[in-house]
């Protein structure tokens, strides 16, 4: 595969969320809002290019029986860098993600992504890979949380966007909203693909 | 008024703040076992389980470990002159521990229950990289939980994870005999449904159950 | 056994380093946040006394109460009003609210800090409408005396949200409560 | 002679019952609700009938034609849904209101899942509930301005101003003065007396039964619905055991705890004809399609639809908990069945 | 509701009864047709197998094959006549099976050995079993089992109770009725013979309370003859005269699921085959003719015939008039259980109760659309299965889990079909379903 192959797969081939169904939670729960799906997106890809490159460059010296812990702890100290920085540069944003930035070490992605790619392949290529997933990722979160801000609040990151006569669908920033969104997105792309098999 | 509070962290963790429904915790998992009723439950029995037995644990940690308290051992093993602060290693130490504790308990129910572990065995391992268990925990201790209550919130925040997927499961071998677009079918439809299922949870919202 | 050792010492190994990096980011980041943090109450309190030099504000701390008292001068000097922090079960939450008031008890600021009332009807009471620039509550209690606060429905002068009375009526009713309590306890003093 | 002879499988006779024949049915018993909601709320609620009814249609219509299915809407059922959603809206909300409902109920609460009969929940319910999380403000509207059903037993409250102008809501927030949860500190003589008043009296509890009631355009007329439930049921297309088990919990457990402050005081009539208990239970939770089949099932689908009702009317976030407890106890169909199937003819105990 | 009527079963429905066409005309002997076709199956079990040649004159009554084995009986020349031939011929179940041809020769000559016989009940009970086997005799009742093998059960299942089936629950079909009342002696007697033979303590008859006549006859036979037979007056309900639902609604035994009656101590035959068995063991007469109700909107005269075993259809609707010109279709049997036949050529066989002529209207099914769980089929089901979830199942399927849901257990009376408002043919559905459980069952051995 070449190298921009690996760029550019997670965007839509291989993404994350859509087509594989990994990084749910947070892709859920923060894409309320374009701005939280942006930040969320982008923390991830952080701690994914992060643990891509230090897994990759660590491969050969681990051993396979603690490959897993191994890859938690690097998962999480990159995770816990993230959190306390975003805690300190972006308080307001920090604050409506939550929970969900120390929980990025159990996001599935960071994880699956580890054992699938990065423990497999070099330094280069697991760079590619990660920024790809990463991007991958926050495409999906900023996609929903598109949906979501301007059904749901009639705006785009914070901005209104729609007529003051629009009456902003609540439930679309709600929690049902976000599992309507994602199924019906998820949908969307299954009949895109199933007319191109056809 | 003790009494009284865990109830209303039970009921609140079980209806009105449902890890799936309202808190979008565990959702990776309750997507891909739900399809079998009997595999959900399997599942289910075994999140209550281990997540009840995290939050035990990782309250102590936190309590006696990270925080900088005088309670903290460090303090006292080593006699600091000051307790140390270690709250940076909450999500390494959390995550470690319970991916720890979730292989110890297989160890254990292999060894003493072989039916048990037939049963819950193999939904284990999937519980390790379960966010539900680790964000049970994480609120714990953001929401300054008592000991009891984490306990009391960690098993209830796993039952209504249980109900949740059992819900689900139901509905979704029913779903097997429905003519679904073909577009939808499998993941997608699982999420309208679990919307469905989530403005019907709605119903719970604003439940006022002290005072 | 010599393997057990080997995989001990890497995992420990790394666990050390990864811990030792965290510290370095930890003592790092920490002054950041509690920067942060100390912003964010500041942003609650800079709205409830509006006017106050930002240093100016100091909190006044004891067994049973905390205030604030908002100068204009960074030194303790130009009292403009203390501010203080009430609440009360709405229809679905407690709404607490940060209130400023200047010294003969008219409402200088206000602002909700935290509420989880029904999207679309009591969430309205911190919401900005379409095209404004101040909160329902900012909009209602600015200028007006905190201890004579009451909605229209009960007689009052505030004008309630359509739907939301209750939600309105908690917020007017913690501000009056409020108030009195601060008064008690400044006039003790 | 040769002539073509049908060959097929027994039985060869059927009794001639179809689905289109019990839908129209059930609109037909529906009618006299309808015109009492016309009669109390004035011509508009004819037309939030109408639009729901006409929305529901088409979004059934066009998304069938849209996936190359054959259009079904002859059947009734995306009329019935049309009118059942509109008889649990408020006649004050705008029009547009009744139609996206009705495109949400038929579209994501039925068309998805395959349509008719494969929706595991019951789509008019879910049509208001996602009106009443995305447009409260509209939803609650239920104030006296109105023709007629501006009667609240001649209750002294004044209760003018009040959005929400129903029996539950305001036995719910005189109750909350009483027991002194909410303050209301405008003068307020005898609460007690109007809790009373209101719950007990003969007028009070008369004009629940008629209609003449705060509420929304199909629900309020207790006499009305009871009229075409009794016919459907003795056409038997309405079975007694949800119904009665539904009905039987919410009287039970609001005599238990729908007293002021202490048991075993509540006023079962009052409970029973406020809010959309009856439509709801005689009309939504026997939906069949979103129902169990069996026989323990059923009682045990009318049972949990009471107690999530009674829950949520007394310590829920809404005064009414009939829409969200059917929406609930749907959920559980499936277990419901699957735990409580007949025992087989001839299978012993174990 | 066990509470508001005394004898009965739960589930079940309803139907039309539609008997008034025929139940008052009485039986009438149908002309000698001019050939018979007989099967060489009329039961269910192994074929019987041919023991005449193409060509050899037979008499009526004369033996034309031998049994395939225990679960078999043979069949007889029911004209006298020639062998025409020896050939698969259609089938009232669908298939082509081999058939002896016999063209009548209008004399309709007996074999001599039958007549009455002295002392017949004074035999022993393996030379009345052997008798029974050699008359031939299927059950009358539809399902046409060999009656001496229902007669001869195993040592460890002692049975004690004997019930005649005179429930006729299906609609349009009245030949038991006309039995009942025309030969109440033979059929009392012939009772009087299966009791011996089973030992059995009780017996007694279960007739819907429909036919009162009936049960007056039958009653007063009783008395007359000096027995001790009970007859049961039971509500009218379809499926009454399925043998489970009779057993409980009599006795309140139920038979296990998946069990036989005489699990329960019982044994259950048909009133028809109960004169058979008279007729067989005290006159050495075989069954070659039988009750035959014609009847239903495409036929001119409905009626109840004595046909021979082999005569066509055509023939025998020849002699009821002829049909109507809007005849839709033909069934061998009621309307809930009945088979839909091709053609007109297929004979009457020992099973065939009835023959029923629905006209056209009658006769097109609607389309069927999806099932909305309204539970109907799930309240009438006698056997309190759950219809629709297994024939969704088959439809989708899914065969796994059905034996699990005691598809096995359908007694495929039709009823769930029957109700459902959305024209789904369960039973059509659930037998597809049993088949493919009854494969897989084999595959595993
Ligand atoms: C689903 C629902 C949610 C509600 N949420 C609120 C709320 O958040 N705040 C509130 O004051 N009233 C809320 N209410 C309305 C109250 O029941 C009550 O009708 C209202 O406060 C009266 O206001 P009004 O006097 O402006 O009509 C809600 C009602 C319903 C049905
Ligand atoms: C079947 C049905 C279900 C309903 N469910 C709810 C509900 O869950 N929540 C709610 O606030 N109103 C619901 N409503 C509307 C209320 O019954 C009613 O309009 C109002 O909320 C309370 O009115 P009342 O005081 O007359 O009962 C429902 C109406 C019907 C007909
Ligand atoms: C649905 C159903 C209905 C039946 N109804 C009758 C009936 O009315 N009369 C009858 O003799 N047999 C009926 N049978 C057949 C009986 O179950 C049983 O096979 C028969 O009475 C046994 O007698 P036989 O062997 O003499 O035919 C029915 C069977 C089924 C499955
Ligand atoms: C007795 C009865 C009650 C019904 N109740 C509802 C209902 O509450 N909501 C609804 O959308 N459709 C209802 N229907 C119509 C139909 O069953 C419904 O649209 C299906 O759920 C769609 O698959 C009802 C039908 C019957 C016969
Ligand atoms: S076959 Fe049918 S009609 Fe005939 S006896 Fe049996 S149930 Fe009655
Ligand atoms: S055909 Fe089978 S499933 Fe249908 S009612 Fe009869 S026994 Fe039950
Ligand atoms: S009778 Fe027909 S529509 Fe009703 S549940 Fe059974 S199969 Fe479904
Ligand atoms: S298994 Fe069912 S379908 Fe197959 S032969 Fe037997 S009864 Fe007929
Ligand atoms: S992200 Fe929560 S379980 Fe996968």
């Amino acid at each position: 595969m070449s190298a921009f192959k690996e760029l550019t797969k997670g965007i839509y081939d291989q993404n994350p969320v859509f087509k594989q169904a990994l990084g749910l939670c947070p892709t859920l729960a923060v894409s309320n809002s374009v701005e939280n799906g942006l930040g969320m997106g982008l923390a991830a890809t952080f701690v994914l290019v992060c643990s891509n490159v230090i897994i990759s460059l660590i491969r050969k010296l681990v051993p396979a029986k603690i490959r897993i812990p191994v890859y938690i702890v690097v998962i999480a100290s990159f995770v816990t860098i993230v959190d306390y920085s975003m805690n300190g540069l972006f308080h307001e944003l920090h604050k409506s993600l939550g929970l969900f930035i120390p929980l990025i070490v159990v996001n599935c992605i960071i994880l699956g992504r580890a054992e699938a790619f990065a423990g497999k392949n070099n330094i280069f290529l697991s760079l590619l890979d990660g920024i790809g997933m990463g991007l991958g990722f926050t495409l999906a979160l900023v996609l929903l949380g598109t949906i979501r801000e301007i059904l749901g609040n009639g705006s785009f990151l914070g901005i209104p966007v729609i007529g003051a006569s629009f009456k902003p669908v609540l439930i679309m920033i709600l929690p049902p909203g976000a599992f309507l969104s994602i199924g019906f997105v998820m949908g969307f792309f299954n009949w895109i693909e199933n007319r191109k098999s056809n | 008024m003790g009494v009284e509070q865990l109830f209303i962290i039970a009921v609140g963790a079980i209806f009105i703040n449902n890890f799936v429904f309202s808190q979008f915790l565990g959702i990776c998992p309750y997507i891909g076992v739900s399809k079998q009723l009997d595999s959900a439950v399997g599942m289910g029995a075994a999140v209550v389980f281990v997540m009840t037995l995290a939050s035990t644990v990782t309250w102590l940690i936190n309590e006696y470990l990270l925080q900088p308290s005088t309670k903290n051992l460090f303090f006292y093993i080593f006699s600091l002159d000051e307790p140390p602060d270690l709250s940076f290693l909450t999500t390494i130490a959390f995550i470690l521990v319970i991916a720890a504790l979730v292989q110890f308990v297989e160890m254990v129910i292999q060894k003493s229950s072989p039916a048990l572990y037939k049963a819950l065995g193999i939904f284990l391992p999937l519980i390790t990289t379960n966010c539900a268990i680790l964000g049970a925990a994480l609120i714990n201790i953001k929401k300054e939980f008592t000991f009891i209550q984490s306990i009391v919130h960690g098993s209830s925040a796993g039952i209504g994870f249980s109900i949740a997927l059992i819900l689900m499961a139901g509905i979704r071998e029913k779903l097997e005999l429905a003519d679904i677009p073909k577009s939808m079918r499998g993941i997608p439809i699982a999420f309208i449904m679990a919307g469905l299922m989530a403005i019907a949870f709605l119903g719970f919202s604003g439940l006022k159950l002290g005072n | 056994m010599k393997d057990v050792l080997k995989i001990g010492g890497i995992l420990l190994a790394i666990t050390v380093i990864a811990a030792a990096a965290l510290s370095g980011v930890y003592s790092v980041t920490k002054p950041l946040i509690e920067d942060a943090k100390q912003k964010e109450q500041d942003a609650a309190l800079t709205v409830a006394l509006a006017g106050a030099d930002t240093s100016g504000i100091y909190k006044v701390e004891n067994e049973e109460y905390v205030y604030y008292e908002g100068f204009t001068e960074r030194e303790r000097q130009n009292l403009i009003g203390y501010a203080f922090i009430t609440s009360k079960y709405g229809y679905s939450s407690d709404i607490v609210t940060m209130v400023g008031v200047d010294t003969a008890g008219t409402i200088i600021g206000i602002k909700v800090l935290s509420q989880q009332e029904t999207p679309g009807l009591g969430t309205r009471i911190a919401e900005k409408a379409y095209g404004e620039t101040k909160t329902w509550v900012q909009k209602q209690f600015e200028g007006k005396t905190a201890m004579g606060c009451a909605v229209d429905k009960d007689g009052g002068s505030i004008i309630s949200i359509t739907g939301a009375t209750i939600s309105s009526r908690a917020v007017t009713n913690s501000v009056v409560d409020g108030y009195k309590k601060f008064n008690e306890f400044i006039t003790k003093k | 002679m040769e002539k073509k002879l049908f060959v097929s499988s027994s039985p060869h006779i059927t009794d001639r019952e179809s689905v289109a024949k019990i839908m129209f049915t059930v609109i037909a018993a529906l009618v006299p609700a309808g015109i009492g909601g016309v009669y109390f709320f004035g011509p508009k609620a004819l037309w939030v009938i109408l639009v729901s009814v006409l929305a529901s249609v088409a979004t059934e219509a066009v998304i069938q034609i849209l996936m190359k299915k054959p259009v079904t809407v002859g059947d009734g059922s995306a009329i019935l849904t049309g009118i059942l959603l509109a008889f649990t809206i408020s006649v004050q909300v705008p029009l547009w209101i009744p139609a996206v409902g009705a495109f949400f109920a038929i579209a994501v609460g039925k068309q998805v899942f395959g349509g008719l009969g494969f929706n595991p929940m019951n789509p008019a319910l879910l049509g208001r509930a996602f009106l009443l999380a995305s447009w409260p403000d509209y939803m609650i509207r239920f104030d006296l301005a109105r023709p007629r059903g501006g009667h609240l037993a001649g209750i002294p409250i004044n209760i003018d101003g009040i959005t929400e102008a129903t029996p539950l809501n305001v036995f719910r927030q005189l109750r909350d003065i009483y027991s002194n949860t909410t303050e209301f500190t405008g003068v307020q003589p005898d609460v007690h007396q109007q809790i009373d008043t209101l719950t007990s009296s003969y007028t009070s509890i008369k004009n629940l039964f008629i209609g003449d009631v705060g509420g929304c355009i199909g629900e309020t007329s207790a006499l009305l619905l009871l009229a075409g439930a009794a016919f459907l049921m003795y056409k038997r297309y309405i079975g007694w055991k949800i119904p009665f088990g539904y009905i039987g919990t919410v009287a039970l457990l609001s005599w238990i705890f729908g007293g002021k402050t202490d048991l075993f005081s509540g006023n079962i009539l009052f409970f029973v004809f406020s809010g959309g208990l009856i439509l709801g239970a005689f009309y939504m939770a026997t939906d069949m399609v979103t129902s169990p089949v069996t026989f323990r099932g059923r009682i045990l689908f009318g049972i949990g639809c009471g107690v999530i009702t009674v829950l949520i009317r007394q310590v829920g976030g809404y005064p009414e908990g009939v829409c969200y407890s059917i929406l609930l106890m749907n959920l559980t169909v499936p277990l419901l069945d699957r735990w409580n199937r007949p025992k087989v003819f001839g299978k012993v105990k174990k | 509701m066990g509470f508001l009527t005394k004898r009965s079963f739960s589930g079940g429905i309803h139907p039309p009864s539609s008997k008034n066409a025929t139940k008052n005309s009485a039986i009438i002997t149908c002309p000698l047709p001019s050939t018979v076709v007989i099967p060489v199956s009329q039961h269910i079990g192994a074929p019987s197998k041919p023991i005449v040649e193409v060509g050899a004159a037979v008499k009526t009554g004369d033996l034309l094959t031998e049994p395939g084995g225990f679960i078999s009986v043979p069949v007889h020349a029911s004209i006298s006549g020639t062998v025409k031939a020896i050939e698969p011929r259609p089938h009232p179940l669908g298939n082509d099976v081999l058939s002896i041809v016999i063209e009548s020769d209008e004399k309709d000559e007996w074999n001599s050995s039958i007549g009455p016989q002295k002392d017949y009940l004074q035999l022993d009970k393996q030379e009345k079993i052997r008798r029974i086997r050699d008359a031939g005799i299927a059950g009358m009742g539809g399902a046409t089992f060999p009656t001496h093998v229902k007669l001869s059960p195993p040592g460890d299942k002692p049975i004690d109770t004997f019930l005649l089936n005179g429930a006729e629950c299906e609609p349009y079909l009245t030949s038991d009725h006309r039995l009942m009342l025309e030969q109440p002696k033979k059929i009392i007697l012939g009772m009087q013979i299966i009791v011996s033979i089973l030992g059995a303590q009780n017996a007694g008859i279960g007739v819907e309370n429909n036919k009162p006549d009936a049960i007056k006859v039958l009653r007063k036979t009783i008395a007359d003859l000096g027995l001790p037979y009970k007859v049961y007056s039971l509500p009218v309900k379809y499926p009454q005269g399925a043998e489970k639902q009779l057993i409980v609604a009599v006795t309140k035994r139920a038979v296990p699921a998946g069990g036989l009656p005489m699990d329960v101590g019982c044994v259950v035959q048909n009133v028809g085959t109960a004169m058979a068995v008279y007729e067989a063991v005290a006159e050495k007469k075989p069954l070659v003719e039988r009750v035959v109700t014609v009847t239903g909107k495409g036929v001119k005269n409905p009626q109840n015939v004595l046909a021979r075993i082999g005569t066509p259809y055509s023939a025998l609707l020849e002699f009821c008039g002829g049909l109507e010109d809007n005849v839709g279709k033909i069934i061998m049997g009621g309307p809930m259980m009945g088979l839909a036949q091709a053609s007109l050529e297929i004979p009457v066989i020992k099973g065939t109760s009835g023959l029923l002529i629905l006209d056209e209207k009658f006769s097109k099914k609607p389309q069927e659309i999806t099932c909305i769980s309204c539970a109907r089929c799930v309240d009438v089901c006698p056997m309190k299965l759950v219809p629709t979830i297994l024939a969704k199942k088959v439809k989708y399927n899914i065969f796994d889990s059905l034996e699990k849901d005691n598809v096995l257990d359908c007694i495929e009376c039709g009823s769930c079909a029957y109700v459902c408002p959305s024209q789904i043919n369960l039973v059509h559905y659930i037998k597809y379903g049993k088949h493919q459980v009854m494969k897989a069952r084999k595959k595993a051995g």
